[in-house]
Order: C-alpha cells, then sequence, then structure tokens
C-alpha cells in the first residue's frame, strides 16, 4: 500500500511511503505539534464518542420514572461521574490541546512546540491515564462518588473498590499530562514568536490557550494535592485521616482544594473556545476584533477572579455567611469581563460583511445560546438562590449551557473553520450546515427544560424521580438522544471530506489574516518555508478614510 | 439590493426563523411565564429567596434580551450580500467600552447589594428560636430528633405552623443534603460538624375554616409569586380549602410506599416532599421524607401521640426499607460491597445470633450502624427475617437478646428518653381556656340558666368518657337535651379536647379520672 | 528530524520576542510553578487541619522534642549548604573550572543524600518510637492523629522531591565527568539549579511550618 | 545580559563580575543561616539558655516572615531572579499569589 499524502501529513522516510505499518509508527512517535494535535483531535474524538453513550445511557434511563434499562442503582450512580469526567478530562480539554497544538506554533511564527518531545510524552500520558480512568468497567468495580468524588464517601471505607484507586490515579496522570501541555504551550508562546510579534499582537486565539495554560499551571496541581492526599487516606486508613471527620480530618477541606481547581477548570474548558470564537467572527465578518486590548485583558481578569471564587461551588456546606457574602461579590464580577467579551464579539459583527458558513454558524449560535448559560450563572451566584438551586437540574442545565453550547459549540466552530488547514480540503458544507441545525435545536430541547426541573425541586444524580417530573425529563431525554445521533453527521462529514473534499487554497477563507493562513493547506513538516515576520496590526481607531490593516474598505 | 421577494431571500427569512426558533424562544422562556420558578412559597424565607430569584432574573432576562436583539439585527443587517464587500474597519470604541464595563459592574452590584439583604434576613439565625430540631442524615435516610420534646426521634421532619424552627442539620457518614424545596429548606449534612438553617413555616393556611363552623375571617396570604408554570408538577397548596391533612405527598421513593391513608391525615396539616441532594451512594435517590407542617395544637397532639405510640415492628417492612437497598429485596446481595444473606454464616449459625445483632447495631465498613436507628422491637423483627427468609433457618432471637448486646457493647438504648403521659395540671390549664367559649351558656361555675344542663356533678360528665366525647364530637339533638348540643369538638384537635374533657371532671366539685389525648384519638377512631 | 530542527530553530530565534532566556530555562520555571502549586495545596490543607478550633494540635516543638528540631535544624543546614554549593558548580562552569565543578557537584549530590539519611533516620524513630499507633491498633495516639499524617504527606512529598533532585544531579555529574556537559552547556547546570534551589525553598517552608509555628 | 550570551567569554554576560557574584552567594549563605538559627531560637529560647518564652503571635508572624524572606534570598540570588527579566520574575511570583488566596480563602476562620 502507498501512502499519498501532502504536506506535513506525507510520510517522512521512504520506508513509510509503502508501508502502512511504519507511517502509523512515525505518528506514534512523531514530535510535529501538528501530527500531535491531530492525535490528541482523535483520541478526544474516542472519548466524545464514549462520554456521549454514557450520557446517552443515563437519559433513556430518565426518560421514564421507575427503573427500566438499568436495574442496578450502582450502576447508575457511577454514569454521571464516568460521563463527566470522560467529557471534561478526556474530551474537551484534550480536543482543545489538539486544536492548539496544530495552531499556536503557527499562529506565532515557530517551526514547531518548545518541547517536541514532552509535546508527545504529555499526549500519550493520556491513554493509559483513560484506561485507568474506566479500569471500574472491565473489574465491576466502578466508582460511585461522581466527579467529584468528595470523601468521606470515596474514601475506604465507603468505597473499598478497586475502581476509585485506579480512577485517582488515572485524574492525577491527566494532571500531569496537561500541566506538561502547559509548560509546552507558555514556553512556545513567551519565547517562540517571529519577528514582529509584539505580546499584545498575539492572535486571540494564542491568547486565550496562553491564559488558559496559566491556569492549568496554577490550578491542576492542588487538585493533584487533594487526590494525593485521598490516595493516601484510601491506601492507609487509620494513619491518614485528611477528609474522614472519624480522625479529626475535615471533608470540606477536600471541597476546597478540589474547587480551587475545579473552578478554573471551567475557564480552563471555555477561554481557548472564546479564542477560537474571535477568530471565527473576524475573518467571516471581514473585520478585525473590537477592542483588542480589552478582550486581551478581560481574559487574563476572567483568569485571575477564576481563581478567588471557588467557594461558591459550596454555598450550601455551611461556610460563614461573610466567607459567602465574599465569594459571591468576585463571582459576580466574573460576568463583567465576560460580558465585555459578549459585546465585543457582538460589536465585531457590527457593520461587518457576515459570511454565513458553518464555523460562522457555530459561533454565532455560541453567541447567543452561550449568554443564557452565563445568565444562569448570574442567578445562581446569588448566594440564596444558589442555596435553592443547589445540586438540583438547574446546575445541570447551566453547565451543559456553558460546556455544551460554549465548549463543544467552540470546538466545533474552530474543527470546522481550521479544517481546510488540517487536511488541505473543505469539509461538505451542507452536511456542516444539517450538523448545526440538529445540533443547535436539540441543545436547547434538551438542556432548557432542565432550568425548569431544577426550580421544581429534581435534585442531581437520582436514579428515579418523582412521577410528576416524567413529561419533562422525556423532553429531554429524546433531545439528548436526537443530539447525540447527530454528531455522527460531523463524524462522517470528517472522514468523507478527508479524501473527497473540495482542496482547499492556501488562504482557504479568502479573508485569514493570521499567520496559519499563508502557508500551504496542509502545511509541510516545519510549517514556514522562510522565516515569518509579522507586520504589526494597527490595533488604534482607525478613521473611514485611513488604511485600516489587511481590509480597508476600497471605495464605496 | 434586489427587490424583497427574492427567492434566495425568502430562504434566509426561513432560516433566520429557525434560528429565532432555536435560540430566542427558550430563550426568552428563562425568566418569564412559562419558564416555571421556586416554589419556596410557604416560608417567609422562601418567598424572600423566590422574590429576589424573580429580580435577579428579570435583569438577566433583559439582557438577554438586548444581546439576542443585537445579535439578530447584525445577522439580518450585516450579511454578505456580495463577494467583494470590504467593511468599514474600527477597532474599538473606548466610550463603548467603557460604557458596558460600568454597566455590567453596576448591574452586579446592584444583584450583589439586594443578595445581601436577602442574605441577612434569611440565614442569620434570630434569637427567638422557638423550638429546635436535630436532622441527623445517614445511608440511607433521614432521622428527625426533638430535644424539646424529650428527644422523640421521627422519620419525618413534623414542625408547627408559625413557628421559629432552627434545624440543626448532621450526619453520621457520608454527606448528604437535606432539601424541602417548598419550605426553602437546603443545608449540607457534613459529618462532624453541625450546620444551621432556620424558617418559619406557614402551615395549614384554612385551618379555621370548618365546615359550616367558618368562626374567623383571615385575608388571603398574598404571594409574591405571579408567574403561572407552563407545566404543573404539583397541586398549588394555597389553593385548597378543606380542612385536616390540606396536601398530601404522592411519591416517598422505593423504600418508602405512600400509604392511602397518611399518618397525618388525623392532624391540621400540610405534607410537603424532602429529599437529599448531595450524592451519597447507592440509595441516594431514595432518601426521600415527609416534611409536615401542623397547627400548634396539632403539634402538641402530635408530640403526645409519638410519645405514646406502641409501634409493631414488622420485620419485612424493616428489611424493605433499611437493608433490601444493599442486600437485595430477597438478600441476594449485590457485588462483593453487599454479600449476600442467603445461607451467609452470620445469618443461619446458630453460634452467631449475638454477632448478627452486634453487625447490625454497629455496622462495619459500609454498613451503616443501626443502633440509633432501630429501636430493640424493631432489630429483633429484622434479624429474624433474615434469619428465617429465604431458606435460612438460623433460629430466632427475643427482644431480650437485642437488649442484652447492645448493653454489651456499651450503646445508649434507644429511643432516648421515655414515654410520658401529658401531667394533669397541664391539662387543666389548657382546657380552662377553652372552656371560656363554654362560659356563655354553662357559666362560669358550670350552672348555667335552668334551661341548660349543670355540668356539676352530671352524670354524663362524670361517667363513660367515650360517650361524653362522642357527645361533643357530634352534638346531640335529644329528648333530654331539646334544641342542639353543638359539636363543639369537632373541630378541636385530641389534646384541646382531652384538656377540654380533664377540666370537666376535674372542676366544679366533679372529681373524675383526667382523659389523656391517645384516649381520644382512639375515641375518634371508634366514633369513625 | 524535525525535533532537531525545532530545537535548533528555537535557540536562534531568541530574540526580543522573547523573555531572553531559554526555553529550557522558561519551562523550568513553569515547571516550577506547578510543583510549588501542588505544596501550596497541601500547606494549605495543613493549615486548615491545624487551626480548626478543637483539632487538639500538638506544639511541634513539644511534640517532636528537642532532638527533633535540632536533628531538623542541622538538615536545613544541610541542604542550605548543598544548595549553595550547587551555585558553586555553576559559578565554576561559568569560568571554565570544570573539575572544581565536578567537586561541587559531587558536594551537592552528597548533601542531599545525607538529608535523605537524616530524614529517613527521623521518619524511622517517629514511626517506630513516637507514633506506635500506626501500626500498633493497641496504643491510642496521644494526639490528633492528623499530625502525624500531615507530617508525613509534606516531609514525604519534600523528600521525593530531594530524591529526584539527588538522581537529576547525579545525571548531570556523570555528564560533567564523561565530557558531554561542557564549559558551554551553562544552561542545563543552570536548569538543574533551578530545581534543586526550588527544593530548597520548599524546604525552608515545610521546616517553618511543620516543625517550628 | 542572559546566561547563553556567557558562552562566548566566561566572564561576560553576568553583568557584574565573578568575584563579586562568588562574594554574594557566600554573604546570603551566611544571611540564611543566621536566619535559620534565629528561626529554631525563636519558638525555644531555652535552646540558648534564655529563660522567657516569646508570645505566640510574635513567634507565628515573626518565624512566617522570617521564612518568606529565606525564601525570597533563594529565590532571589540562587535562583538568579535578579538577573531576570521582568517577566520571569513575575511568572515566579505567581504561584506565591495564588497560594495566598489558596490559604486566606482554605483557613477556618469562625470556625470553618
Amino acid at each position: 500500500m502507498e501512502i499519498k499524502a501532502k504536506g506535513y501529513l506525507s510520510p517522512l522516510t521512504e520506508e513509510a511511503k509503502t508501508s502502512l505499518w511504519v507511517y502509523l509508527k512515525e505518528w506514534a512517535c512523531t514530535t510535529d505539534a501538528k501530527r500531535i494535535g491531530i492525535m490528541y483531535l482523535l483520541f478526544a474524538t474516542f472519548m466524545a464518542i464514549w462520554g456521549g453513550i454514557l450520557s446517552v445511557i443515563i437519559r433513556l434511563e430518565l426518560a421514564q420514572h421507575g427503573p427500566d434499562l438499568i436495574m442496578d442503582a450502582s450502576f447508575y450512580n457511577a454514569l454521571p461521574g464516568m460521563h463527566a469526567t470522560a467529557m471534561i478530562f478526556f474530551f474537551i480539554i484534550p480536543a482543545f490541546t489538539g486544536v492548539a497544538n496544530f495552531v499556536v506554533p503557527i499562529q506565532i511564527g515557530a517551526p514547531d512546540m518548545a518541547f517536541p518531545k514532552l509535546n508527545n510524552a504529555a499526549f500519550w500520558i493520556l491513554p493509559p491515564a483513560a484506561i485507568l480512568t474506566f479500569a471500574g468497567f472491565f473489574m465491576n468495580s466502578l466508582p460511585e462518588f461522581g466527579w467529584t468524588a468528595y470523601p468521606p464517601l470515596s474514601n475506604s471505607v465507603y468505597s473499598p473498590i478497586w475502581g476509585a484507586d485506579f480512577w485517582v490515579i488515572g485524574l492525577i496522570l491527566v494532571g500531569v499530562s496537561s500541566t506538561l501541555g502547559a509548560v509546552n504551550f507558555l514556553a512556545t508562546v513567551f519565547n517562540m514568536r517571529c519577528k514582529g510579534m509584539k505580546l499584545f499582537q498575539l492572535p486571540l486565539f494564542t491568547w486565550a490557550m496562553t491564559v488558559t495554560s496559566f491556569l492549568i499551571l496554577a490550578a491542576t496541581p492542588v487538585l493533584t494535592s487533594a487526590l494525593l492526599m485521598l490516595t493516601f487516606e484510601r491506601m492507609f486508613p487509620g494513619v491518614f485521616y485528611f477528609f474522614n471527620p472519624a480522625g479529626g480530618g475535615d471533608p470540606i477541606l477536600y471541597q476546597h482544594l478540589f474547587w480551587f481547581y475545579s473552578h478554573p477548570a471551567v475557564y480552563i474548558m471555555i477561554l481557548p473556545g472564546f479564542g477560537m470564537v474571535s477568530e471565527v467572527i473576524q475573518v467571516f465578518s471581514r473585520k478585525h476584533i473590537f477592542g483588542y486590548v480589552l478582550m486581551v485583558w478581560s481574559m487574563i481578569a476572567i483568569a485571575v477572579l477564576g481563581f478567588l471564587v471557588w467557594a461558591h461551588h459550596m454555598f450550601a456546606t455551611g461556610i460563614a455567611l461573610e466567607i459567602r457574602v465574599g465569594f459571591m461579590f468576585l463571582t459576580m464580577l466574573i460576568a463583567v469581563p465576560t460580558g465585555i467579551k459578549i459585546f465585543s464579539w457582538l460589536a465585531t459583527m457590527w457593520g461587518g460583511s457576515i459570511k454565513f458558513d458553518t464555523p460562522m454558524l457555530f459561533a454565532t449560535a455560541f453567541l447567543g445560546m452561550f449568554t443564557i448559560g452565563g445568565l444562569s450563572g448570574v442567578v445562581v451566584a446569588a448566594v440564596p438562590v444558589d442555596i435553592q438551586l443547589h445540586d438540583t437540574y438547574y446546575v445541570v442545565a447551566h453547565i451543559h449551557y456553558v460546556l455544551v453550547a460554549g465548549s463543544l459549540m467552540t470546538a466545533f466552530a474552530g474543527v470546522y473553520f481550521w479544517f481546510p488547514k488540517f487536511t488541505g480540503r473543505f469539509y461538505n458544507e451542507l452536511l456542516g450546515k444539517v450538523h448545526f441545525w440538529l445540533t443547535a435545536i436539540f441543545i436547547n430541547v434538551t438542556f432548557f427544560i432542565q432550568h425548569w426541573l431544577g426550580m421544581k425541586g429534581m435534585p442531581r444524580r437520582y436514579y428515579d424521580y418523582d412521577p410528576s417530573f416524567e413529561l419533562a425529563n422525556l423532553i429531554s431525554s429524546v433531545g439528548s438522544v436526537v443530539l447525540f445521533l447527530a454528531q455522527f453527521i460531523f463524524i462522517a462529514n470528517m472522514i468523507w471530506s478527508w479524501r473527497n473534499g473540495k482542496v482547499a487554497e492556501d488562504n482557504a477563507w479568502k479573508d485569514g489574516f493570521t499567520l496559519e493562513w499563508q502557508i500551504t493547506s496542509p502545511p509541510d513538516h516545519h510549517n514556514f518555508h522562510h522565516e515569518p515576520y509579522w507586520k504589526p496590526l494597527i490595533r488604534q481607531h482607525v478613521g473611514p478614510d485611513q488604511p485600516g490593516g489587511l481590509w480597508h474598505r476600497y471605495d464605496d | 439590493m434586489s427587490g424583497y421577494f427574492n427567492p434566495r431571500h425568502l430562504k434566509r427569512a426561513a432560516l433566520l426563523l429557525a434560528l429565532t426558533l432555536a435560540l430566542l424562544i427558550p430563550a426568552t422562556a428563562f425568566a418569564v411565564p412559562g419558564s416555571g420558578e421556586f416554589i419556596a412559597h410557604y416560608t417567609e424565607n422562601g418567598r424572600e429567596m423566590t422574590g429576589l430569584y424573580n429580580m435577579v432574573a428579570k435583569i438577566c432576562l433583559a439582557v438577554l434580551i438586548i444581546v439576542e436583539v443585537v445579535l439578530f439585527a447584525a445577522i439580518i443587517k450585516f450579511r454578505r450580500r456580495s463577494d467583494d464587500e470590504r467593511p468599514l474597519q474600527n477597532h474599538g470604541n473606548l466610550v463603548l467600552e467603557i460604557g458596558w464595563t460600568s454597566a455590567a459592574a453596576l448591574a452586579q452590584i446592584w444583584i450583589g447589594v439586594a443578595t445581601i439583604n436577602v442574605m441577612f434576613a434569611t440565614e442569620v439565625i434570630p434569637d427567638d428560636i422557638d423550638m429546635t430540631v436535630e436532622a441527623v442524615a445517614y445511608q440511607w435516610d433521614w432521622q428527625f430528633v426533638y430535644p424539646d420534646h424529650g428527644g422523640l426521634v421521627h422519620g419525618d421532619l413534623v414542625v408547627p405552623a408559625n413557628t421559629n424552627i432552627k434545624l440543626e442539620v448532621t450526619s453520621r457518614d457520608v454527606i448528604h443534603s437535606i432539601f424541602v424545596p417548598d419550605l426553602g429548606i437546603k443545608m449540607d449534612a457534613v459529618p462532624g460538624r453541625f450546620n444551621y438553617w432556620w424558617f418559619r413555616a406557614d402551615g395549614p393556611v384554612n385551618q379555621v375554616r370548618v365546615d359550616e363552623f367558618a368562626t374567623v375571617e383571615r385575608p388571603e396570604r398574598e404571594y409574591v409569586t405571579t408567574r403561572p408554570d407552563f407545566m404543573q408538577t404539583r397541586d398549588d397548596a394555597t389553593n385548597k380549602t378543606i380542612s385536616g391533612l390540606e396536601q398530601r405527598v404522592t411519591y416517598l421513593g422505593r423504600s418508602r410506599t405512600v400509604e392511602e391513608v397518611s399518618p397525618y391525615a388525623n392532624y391540621s396539616a400540610i405534607e410537603y416532599q424532602g429529599t437529599c441532594t448531595e450524592l451519597c451512594g447507592l440509595g441516594h435517590w431514595d432518601m426521600y421524607f415527609r416534611a409536615v407542617v401542623m397547627t400548634p395544637s396539632s403539634f402538641r397532639q402530635w408530640v403526645f401521640d409519638m410519645q405514646n405510640a406502641v409501634t409493631e415492628a414488622n420485620g419485612p417492612d424493616v428489611f424493605a426499607a433499611r437493608c433490601a437497598t444493599c442486600h437485595g429485596e430477597s438478600g441476594q446481595g449485590q457485588g462483593e460491597q453487599f454479600p449476600s444473606l442467603v445461607g451467609a454464616a452470620r445469618v443461619v449459625e446458630e453460634g452467631q445470633k449475638d454477632s448478627h445483632i452486634q453487625l447490625v447495631l454497629q455496622g462495619q465498613g459500609v454498613m451503616p450502624a443501626f443502633g440509633q436507628i432501630l429501636n430493640d422491637a424493631e432489630v429483633t423483627a429484622v434479624v429474624n427475617h433474615e434469619r428465617l427468609s429465604w431458606g435460612n433457618a438460623g433460629g430466632e432471637v427475643t427482644d431480650e437478646d437485642v437488649a442484652r448486646v447492645r448493653e454489651s457493647l456499651g450503646l445508649p438504648p434507644f429511643p432516648a428518653g421515655g414515654v410520658e403521659p401529658t401531667p394533669t395540671p397541664d391539662l387543666i390549664a389548657a382546657g380552662e381556656r377553652i372552656y371560656e367559649s363554654c362560659v356563655s351558656c354553662h357559666g362560669r361555675d358550670g350552672q348555667g340558666p335552668d334551661y341548660i344542663p349543670s355540668l356539676v356533678n352530671n352524670s354524663k360528665v362524670n361517667g363513660d368518657v367515650a360517650a361524653l366525647a362522642e357527645l361533643l364530637i357530634k352534638g346531640a339533638d335529644s329528648d333530654q337535651w331539646p334544641g342542639e348540643k353543638s359539636p363543639v369538638a369537632r373541630s378541636m384537635t385530641d389534646f384541646q379536647l382531652a384538656s377540654l374533657l380533664t377540666y370537666l371532671r376535674g372542676s366544679f366539685g366533679n372529681e373524675s379520672d383526667p382523659v389523656q389525648p391517645g384516649d381520644i384519638e382512639r375515641i375518634r377512631r371508634d366514633i369513625n | 528530524m524535525a525535533s532537531q530542527n525545532a530545537s535548533l530553530a528555537a535557540d536562534s530565534m531568541i530574540g526580543e520576542e522573547s523573555l531572553g532566556v531559554t526555553n529550557g530555562k522558561l519551562g523550568m520555571w513553569a515547571f516550577l510553578v506547578m510543583d510549588a502549586m501542588t505544596f501550596a495545596g497541601l500547606l494549605a490543607g495543613y493549615a486548615r487541619l491545624r487551626w480548626t478550633p478543637g483539632s487538639d494540635w500538638p506544639l511541634p516543638i513539644e511534640a517532636f522534642g528537642f532532638t527533633g528540631i535540632q536533628l531538623t535544624a542541622l538538615n536545613t543546614f544541610i541542604l542550605i549548604c548543598s544548595s549553595v554549593s550547587m551555585v558553586h558548580v555553576l559559578a565554576e562552569q561559568m569560568r571554565g573550572n570544570m573539575e572544581r565543578a565536578k567537586k561541587w557537584m559531587l558536594f551537592t549530590i552528597f548533601g542531599g543524600l545525607v538529608f535523605l539519611g537524616i530524614q529517613g533516620f527521623e521518619w524511622t524513630h517517629l514511626i517506630m518510637d513516637m507514633w506506635p499507633y500506626l501500626f500498633d491498633e493497641g496504643y491510642e495516639a496521644a494526639y490528633s492523629v492528623n499530625f502525624a499524617a500531615t507530617f508525613f504527606i509534606l516531609t514525604g512529598f519534600h523528600g521525593m522531591h530531594v530524591s529526584v533532585g539527588v538522581i537529576y544531579n547525579v545525571i548531570i555529574y556523570l555528564g560533567l565527568r564523561s565530557g558531554k556537559i561542557t564549559k558551554d552547556d551553562t544552561s542545563v547546570v543552570e536548569i538543574a539549579g533551578l530545581y534543586w534551589h526550588f527544593v530548597d525553598l520548599v524546604w525552608i517552608l515545610v521546616f517553618t511550618f511543620v516543625y517550628l509555628i | 545580559m542572559a546566561s547563553h550570551d556567557a558562552t562566548s567569554d566566561p566572564n561576560e554576560g553576568w553583568g557584574w563580575g565573578f568575584d563579586f557574584l562568588y562574594s554574594q552567594y557566600m554573604w546570603v549563605w551566611l544571611a540564611l543561616l543566621i536566619l535559620t538559627l534565629v528561626e529554631v531560637v525563636i519558638p525555644e529560647p531555652e535552646i540558648i539558655g534564655l529563660s522567657f518564652q516569646f508570645s505566640r503571635p510574635f513567634v507565628v508572624i515573626s518565624l512566617i516572615s522570617l521564612a518568606l524572606v529565606k525564601t525570597w534570598m533563594v529565590a532571589w540570588y540562587y535562583m538568579h531572579l535578579i538577573a531576570e527579566r521582568p517577566s520571569i520574575i513575575l511568572i515566579a511570583c505567581a504561584p506565591f499569589l495564588f497560594s495566598l488566596f489558596l490559604t486566606i480563602g482554605i483557613f477556618p476562620w469562625n470556625g470553618g
């Protein structure tokens, strides 16, 4: 079999040209950030299907009152945690890391990442971590404490199962993988920018990845330390009682440490999406971003404030009133930079020339729907309201509006947007549009009704519920099944278009202005044939008759 | 720009319509009629929180509408019409940027200040707490302890209305969270610490309208809620006008079946559903309890009834409620964590009786200790059920065995505190107050005008209690008493009637035995 | 290969657009940020467990006794000396005195090993003599069991870092001895030094919080 | 200025010459040792024969500030922050800031 491929996809050695096995080995050992990025994306796709299957099982069980699909409550209890773990740690974060691996070095004009071998290692930590994390499925000992793993439920007394130990170790490994990735991104962005590219000239996606890497670097280790303590408590019962009140420990301490990571993790999962949407909106509106500097600073503000709000996940645990007031105010403050970003995107679109291809459709729908998730976040920031809604389906609706309508939709926007660069071919526009409409509509069908369920008092992670909630749950379940099935359109589109799509030019969307659009599609092994340079864009206000960056008005 | 009836434009309009449907309808439903709202209506604090939610939601809705309108306007107005279009560049507008930053900040400060007001109003525990209830969670049920009432222990949260109640929430094993949506109660139950919550429940709103004997007009309560729901889950408690149990819970999970007649049907009460909201293991979804709000007099009656109640322990029922979640309905167990009871050495061997009892009382590993959850009779019943069912033949244990093991382990007896009859002076004091409404006919000394029978040395008063009670409950139109004897006791609680009778039988020179509320309960049951 | 080209290119690209340090140094700093936060999580947990009212926490001075503090003060002294000798490795290497650099490196490794040895002795003493309840259910803990637990996890996690640091330094030493690390490869030694100094820095905090306060 | 420049001439690139640097390292070393001794004495003055005890708040505050001074010295001189650009100093300060947030947020104020 002969491997025919262009650009970075082409085999490096003569041997690999004829042998698929050697070619695959070449991929597995690659240090090329682009190939590693594609591997991240493939891995993330598999994990997304896996997490999706879990979520559909959950929804099917809940479609009707009474146990029907799963007869075993203990299996059901494990599912929400496993779904969350798969989606957060093995889908969204690796998916964004994948796109960033491909795009960030090119956007800053670098031939590769700063530590190519480390990059490969960081990726290869993930599959074994995934196997460990989900080992419970093969061993019939699933951890049943949700993805939050609050002790004492998760300690060795109440979860005396091996699956839980493997899950904890798996999560520590994921943490190591993502911190290594973050170290790499920071070194790359700070040290390997091409000539002329100052920090405040960086494309917004690269900025987003920089801020995200900082978040990962400072937040993930705290989760690691909490999980270390938990592991020791599990392994040596009778000696370590960090979180077990039976020995003077404090269950709330774990929650503090956990949320000190897991709140910034929310921004780890959404900031890259913000960056992607910024790129997509600029290109498809033919306008530069509105208020670039404020956009960057609002990202930094979100990141810093993100470290100061973790206790809003714990308002119902009985922490002191004054502390809750402080955390509430800081939480509400986060809405300010987020609002700035939303308004700036709107202002970017305003007065532009907007072309609604699939990436732009996803970006637009993201704007409309993420706002719902953001505003329901303001609602649950108010302490008395939050206490009532805590651990109900309202919170489920809120996080899914943020993570599905936010992270997932932006990831789709990004993948569609850079697909011509990844493969040198266009995706099928019709399939893309069908995929978009099904996704956008059924996200609302699935998750909107859950706000209502939460306000009526249906708690989360319930195997069975009051029959009076049946209709709403049925609607949500139907929505989730269609939403899940619609994603196969996307996968089919990607697979089909990779071989048969329309061939894309270098600047596939014609209006791309960042460096990745100035090189071949797909890029060659070392990205740039000549040392690139960056001509500073004009970031200040531009009058109607002055030249303005790449697209000044011809004449009207 | 070509004409408006260009088919391409029509197609785009259809797409826009679809986008509108996909985004705007659920979006506007976010905080306007149809979205549903809080159901925490039946406490003062709950109404404050609902009001706060409504306010925040309205602000958010306004922001949402602004964003969506601008978004749609941009979509419609600035879509690309020709390929060589080149828009005017602008890279920012300082005034605009400062404007929306400060507007967002101001809105947040507004919400924040309003929230803090509500927080201090609802969360600071007031000094005048009338009653304390300890809510103890365990895997997987609740236990409510009433330290003010002799350490009474009950599986449902029963409280008097219009009383400041302080809940002390804690857990025996893992983290749970108590949640009564209608009353706006939510607090994590963390092992090793007490969390506090307070509330003042409305209770049965129409308690005074007993059939035709409506005597007091009470204004209808103004509820903060005005928004209709697009889907109704439960009946609105405010719309009921019947006496007795105004609203009953219809679903209590799998381990508790909802009885045909609620155990609280005898009291003037209202029932709400309570649950656990923090993932706590296998039976997390099955931790329902009733939150019952009673009129204060009904509550006194209930306390008395509970203190005098003799529960008959039913082994299979106890097993279904406490053990079946893990060990399976027929003791088959689940996986390695939850061993099978069928043929297990501890369960079938004669010599392991004590160790079987000890395991139930103290628990082991995942298994909770039932020593403070089940009383001796219940432990005996459930142990015997396990030893004699599913083909097991392990020999019976007795209450004495359980008491002996409990003592040898140094465990405190359960339930703590004793069962005390209500003291007679209390009954007389209460009865004297109730008699005030009889004075107009019977006179302060029991001797009214000629046509009213005297109560002094009256054979009915001093005779059979059942007949006397029936007379007062049903009324009479007999030869002896022409005209009608009012059914004054129909709307009285057991406690009230018992105290009235005790007063009558112990005053005006009468010297008959006092009447306990429990007697009245039995009499009422016989009458019906 | 791509990686070689990339690293060559990376080195040649240090200029006004970079932070003025090598990729490796920047990467090590980023790694140290992460490591510092891990310790921060453990130390913050320690603070909470210790100062929760009713925690029954002994005063470390009394719980460890005179020998504990004095022995650990000696250990701190050894680690600081080892740290300063690491500085000398770099200084001598920059001057081209590779023989001296090797000697200082040996001294650094020796310091790390002595530190580990003393800590091992201390752990054994504590486990066998002070806290017999750890392995024998017949004994009762005299004070909060978290005192021992946090002690083990903090000093243990730090000890793990020292061990890794010793191995790292041995690798550097072997590189120096075999001549693979020449006087031009200062950045390799400097990065190893960063890690070693960080271990010292964390020990200063752990020593203060766990033993002294 | 940075270390890689030093490859051409070992005596250049650090900005202030090696002899000075050498002595500076040793001064810092000395200071660290003295501070360590002071740290040991503060909670237990009996070690050097003093018969009084410092008050608890003084012990806690002084020990924490001494530890911070020592860590600063190690980072500033031994880890060469003194010779780095502000951006690296910023990176180095970030975990300090965040762990401060963490500790303050986690500390059991009001009994946790």
